[in-house]
């Protein structure tokens, strides 16, 4: 039923969807925490600039990208001359993923961290954590259930990420074509619907999967 | 590398198949998607050696954009508009679509498909009744247009030949007559950067040659010389 | 420890001035509800930033606002054992409890962790998770935490007012002796004087948002009108059994008590209420221990009169009416009898 | 009250099986800490389900396994007080306050809430967000938001435990007349054997897990003689202000007892062992009663022997060590003087 | 700058956004709830449909959804028996991206729905309040800074809704061409930039607004 193309598409999904969501994962911490806890004014812009994404349409997103990440672009001039290229590559649809997803990320860490209780930080510090020492074994572990369901958000939404995808990374079979890119090319072939729909079942299939991890985990980490 | 317009996606990889029988060390690396992004992509410096559009306007933008190997742009298939509809519907000429409540067409500002329907319509003197009304469904591609079409959302769809073969239950009604609209051609040319690579010439050939002619006819399209 | 503080806050509807210098280290802070304890206790644990002015610890300056220092909590080493426990609810009570000792550099650890668990009745809870523990045993464990991270100065806000009776008497001998011990200087929130008396001997009295005075603990005490009356805590000796019955010294004099398990020396109350005062020695009664006393001083507290007695080079202090007083003819440095019951006397520890 | 209970729950490591009937209206839990009492609480007032069993409050069950009753929280008219406040944050003390009665149907409003907030000293807090109050002033208006809700059995779980020692017997009097002047039940738990004694009439004495025995409160306090030694309950008439002292009837006999605000004929306690005996008069003493009695029983407690008194028609109690008995050559029939302080007798009610 | 068609998009846009904002509030709360509070079996499988939107690219929701209310799909001709057509209409923008959003507003109020202390629910109880009534008197008002987060996502995602949009509602310039279905008409037509670029200005500046307009809502609740 799934050719080989679509197999490589999966683990391209796969690949595009967990790395992008491991790689924001610092970012999207850092700046939820930022948003939950200080007290800087012009929280609002920081906020407003990592909810860009959301608001406009994949594909402009994609075309901003490529505008700063194409050879001509700022970034990307920088970046081509440590030869590293990302319009065409996997790294371009890893990116566009991490900044369509980045606001959902930051969005659900960042009600996390708001509802932690704010005197089991303060206990920890009066006991000698460290700022850093107290996030790390406090605030993430009091906070994992709102990171694990930003990753989860985050992960799903890299596997059906399709129009900045297109635009940064191309659809090149092979090398860039994810799962949604694939299914795109699958409807514009006459009788693809039926394999843009098994390509369609795989992605659910996918996404329950990873679901059902986070629970799992989510139990877990109760329990101990 | 080579961008596509995502109408050609099948002819093109039967065509990249069979050049790589002919020529195994090249690897190509198509990129299918609509040719104003392809377009695009190219103006920021993606590397693409070998672009071949839907649309002779975004090959002028990039010609315009110099980045274009001189000299190598130029028409090589073409494609005809037809009207697709479920069948038994009542139309079945230009005259007649006034009598439909819906009719599908690309979106005239950005599909090509659409601006040449626009243009038969205009000439058929049906246009501005039909716009008028509101019966005008502009769909992002001719694709999501022919969905409509087949899926009876609307009671058809002008669409080109090569697309209308992909219907499912909706068949073709009527040629569009060829005397309403401008031809519907596709340019190809080869990128700046592509000229220094002479695989990209090699395909270019191939593509141009009878080998490239036979698959692109068995795909409905018009090779022209 | 030396403590220095001059700090100030603001809140709507109460501006807080806390200016003092204490020289003590088992003092306590005595003040009525919202008068802002808690919250002088968070500003010294660094989890409130006053408004101006400084804070200064054994020398080192924690907070000060003109050269603006602000130590933060954890370079401080000021525990702090809070109203409501805040454990960590991921962690099981073992990891709570030694959440801050594994934050001590490796040599500095004075506490024995058993010694300290066998104290605190929590070695049958090491592996709970700590938010299926009751009340008393939540701030047990948080006792505990705060005293394994060996801080150079601990505050707590009452701690103990979770745990039963019983267990709060088992418990604060051994409290008592952690502090002293490995002397560990602390500041001590309590509405009880009774557990002030036992934990503290310098007592902070906090108006609203300002500290009224410093006064001895026993000072207060005696000063105090209580409805329960003065408690006088005598310093005994080691008991002989005599007659079914305890005999201790205290000081120069004798002492019979109830029989009770311990025989150790140690610590005991007796009710100024308890002790009655004769002008002669009464022939034939039933009370056990008669002293020879001289009045010092007599303090009138309206429906009592409190008379402090030194009897054999130790002090002791009796309640009577005022009625007894003119009666007896009971002035300053005049000789009287004091009679207390054997069973009058409470072992503390 | 009513109340019919057996209910069993099961918590990993402890098996919980409460099993009782209680008639009382003040009624207190005792119990060593984790020994399940506010998990019963919870159970009573619907907010955890019992594995199985029934509870039957004046009638209408509340809770049956068999019958698959279980009636909401809501349903239940139970109000609790629970350990830590848990207010609620969105909404400032008046609206926490007021939420519970709101809820009342109209009629039925029997608490008049200036009284009460007068009463807990809330007036100038109403406007205030709660997170800002001290954890005193956090449970004072859960108290009060509790008893708004005119509930028909209030269970208060360790409810002053945050309160300083001067408004916590501020407040007691005047909840003892809201639960007895409004009629409202109540289930009490508390440390404080002396809370308990204020506040309550009987007793659940609990053991882990389970209900040990039910008892007086007073009996209780009265059997705890081996520690405590006995009390004895007077019935004393009206207070006559004499020479700062209060004389009251006893019977044939006159008590001088320390002034008090009310002067109403009421129920006193005296400890058995506050009473001293002598074989003649005692000249020139402090203590203000003087009682020629007649010894009627001797019981031996080993430490204390027991001497049951008859003083002009009355029974009276008196513990004092066997060595006094000894010396003083007390025997039935025996005449002796009872001697005891004014500030020995405390009011009951 | 912009032109007569433009400011009917941003009119159409925010009449979508709103309306799909309001109108799938009442259920994500409900199926949030439902996920937070309730130990029902088969809650992963609750999750995951609704989880769906987000891990299917948009333009494959479209379909599926055009597929189920077009003409002859199984709802489309049961509301076709009333009059109601959804298929290029303002209701299909609106359910369009009410399905897409779906999955950020339930995130959301899930994740706040968890934080809120129980006690205070209980207490409520206790005091007489019914499920419903302490429903609307204790957990909404807890969880109201979940509840304002989730909207604004669901908002901001609306605001930027292309594929299944354009699938579903069709592009019909002043019927349903919202801000997104604009903005790609004017990139895919050479020289379309720099108008595309003033209203994509225009989504951010009102995906700004909303966002502190929530800000201050949640200033405002947290003062009273
Ligand atoms: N963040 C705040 N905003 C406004 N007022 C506050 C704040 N924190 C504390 N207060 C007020 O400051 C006063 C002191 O509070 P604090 O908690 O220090 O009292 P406390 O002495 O510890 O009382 P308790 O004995 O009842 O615990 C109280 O009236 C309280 O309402
Ligand atoms: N959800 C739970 N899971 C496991 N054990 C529990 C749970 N809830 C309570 N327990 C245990 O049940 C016992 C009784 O708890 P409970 O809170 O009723 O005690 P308590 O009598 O109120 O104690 P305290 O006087 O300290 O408040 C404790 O040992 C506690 O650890
Ligand atoms: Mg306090
Ligand atoms: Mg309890």
């Amino acid at each position: 039923m799934l050719s080989p193309d679509d197999f490589t598409a999966i683990r391209l999904s796969l690949e595009v969807a967990t790395t992008a969501t491991l790689l924001a994962l610092p970012a999207g911490f850092a700046i939820a925490a930022l948003l939950a806890f200080s007290h800087i004014p012009g929280k609002a812009i920081i906020e407003g600039i990592v909810n860009l994404p959301l608001v406009l349409p994949p594909v402009v997103v994609g075309y901003l990208l490529l505008l700063s990440l194409g050879r001509h672009g700022w970034i990307g001039s920088l970046l081509d001359r440590f030869g590293i290229q990302v319009i065409f590559t996997l790294k371009g649809a890893i990116i566009a993923s991490s900044v369509v997803g980045f606001p959902l990320l930051v969005r659900s860490i960042r009600l996390g961290l708001e509802s932690i209780d704010k005197n089991c930080i303060f206990a920890a510090r009066t006991l000698g954590a460290g700022w850093w020492d107290s996030l790390f074994t406090i605030t993430i572990p009091l906070s994992y259930r709102a990171i694990l369901a930003g990753m989860t958000l985050m992960f799903a939404r890299s596997l059906g990420e399709f129009g900045a995808t297109i635009i940064l990374a191309g659809n090149i079979p092979g090398v860039t074509q994810t799962i949604p890119l694939a299914i795109y090319q699958y409807t514009s072939m006459p009788g693809g619907d039926s394999m843009a729909l098994s390509l369609c079942l795989v992605s659910i299939i996918l996404s329950f999967m990873v679901l059902l991890a986070s629970e799992a985990m989510n139990r877990r980490l109760i329990r101990n | 590398n080579i961008s596509v317009a995502a109408s050609m996606t099948n002819a093109f990889k039967d065509i990249i198949s069979e050049f790589n029988r002919q020529n195994p060390a090249t690897k190509i690396q198509p990129n299918f998607g609509s040719s104003g992004s392809l377009a695009k992509q190219i103006a920021q410096g993606a590397p693409a050696d070998l672009f071949v559009s839907a649309n002779p306007k975004w090959m002028k933008y990039l010609v315009d954009g110099a980045m274009i190997a001189p000299g190598t742009d130029g028409i090589f298939v073409a494609n005809s508009l037809v009207f697709t509809g479920t069948p038994g519907s009542t139309a079945t000429d230009m005259a007649s679509l006034v009598t439909l409540k819906r009719i599908a067409i690309g979106t005239p500002q950005s599909v090509p498909a659409g601006q040449y329907a626009k243009e038969a319509m205009v000439k058929a003197g049906v246009w501005q009744k039909l716009e008028n009304e509101n019966k005008l469904v502009m769909a992002k591609d001719v694709r999501q247009a022919l969905i409509y079409a087949d899926r009876g959302e609307a009671d058809g769809a002008f669409v080109y030949r090569t697309d209308a073969l992909l219907a499912q239950k909706a068949k073709i009604l009527f040629e569009v007559p060829q005397a309403l609209y401008s031809p519907v051609v596709y340019p190809m040319a080869i990128t700046t950067g592509g000229a220094k690579k002479p695989q990209t010439t090699a395909l270019y050939n191939f593509i141009k040659s009878d080998a490239g002619h036979t698959i692109l006819v068995k795909y409905g399209f018009k090779p022209i010389e | 420890m030396h403590l220095s503080v001059d700090v100030k806050k603001h809140f709507p509807g109460l501006e807080l001035h806390f200016d003092f210098t204490l020289d003590a280290d088992r003092c306590g802070i005595l003040g009525p509800s919202g008068s802002g304890k808690s919250t002088l206790m968070n500003m010294l644990a660094g989890l409130l930033t006053p408004e101006s002015g400084h804070i200064v610890l054994d020398g080192d300056t924690l907070f000060d606002s003109c050269r603006s220092i602000n130590l933060p909590p954890e370079k401080r080493r000021v525990g702090v054992v809070f109203q409501h426990s805040h454990l960590f609810p991921h962690m099981n009570v073992a990891k709570n409890l030694f959440y801050g000792r594994n934050r001590q550099s490796a040599g500095v650890a004075r506490i024995d962790d058993a010694q300290l668990i066998g104290v605190l009745q929590l070695d049958s809870l090491l592996k709970r998770q700590v938010t299926s523990l009751s009340g008393g045993e939540q701030q047990r464990v948080a006792l505990g935490r705060t005293i394994l991270a060996n801080p150079r100065l601990i505050l707590l806000d009452e701690p103990l007012s979770g745990l039963d009776e019983a267990l709060k008497y088992q418990i604060i001998p051994h409290l008592r002796k952690v502090f002293t011990e490995f002397t560990i200087p602390m500041l001590f929130i309590s509405h009880s004087l009774e557990e002030m008396r036992l934990m503290t001997d310098d007592l902070l009295l906090m108006g609203h948002g300002v500290i009224d005075r410093q006064e001895k603990t026993e000072e207060l005490a005696r000063g105090a009108a209580s409805e329960r009356g003065f408690i006088n805590i005598l310093e005994l000796g080691e008991a002989q059994s005599i007659n079914r019955l305890h005999r201790r010294s205290w000081g120069e004099n004798t002492l019979y008590l109830v029989t009770s398990v311990e025989t150790a020396p140690g610590r005991f109350q007796i009710n100024a209420r308890d002790i009655m005062l004769f002008k002669q020695h009464p022939e034939a009664g039933s009370a056990r221990n008669i002293l020879n006393c001289r009045v010092t001083a007599l303090r009138d507290l309206e429906w009592f009169v409190r008379v402090e007695l030194e009897c054999g080079g130790q002090q002791l202090i009796a309640e009577v009416v005022p009625q007894s007083v003119e009666e007896l003819g009971i002035t300053s440095g005049v000789e009287i009898v004091a009679v207390a019951r054997a069973s009058a006397f409470h072992r503390l520890f």
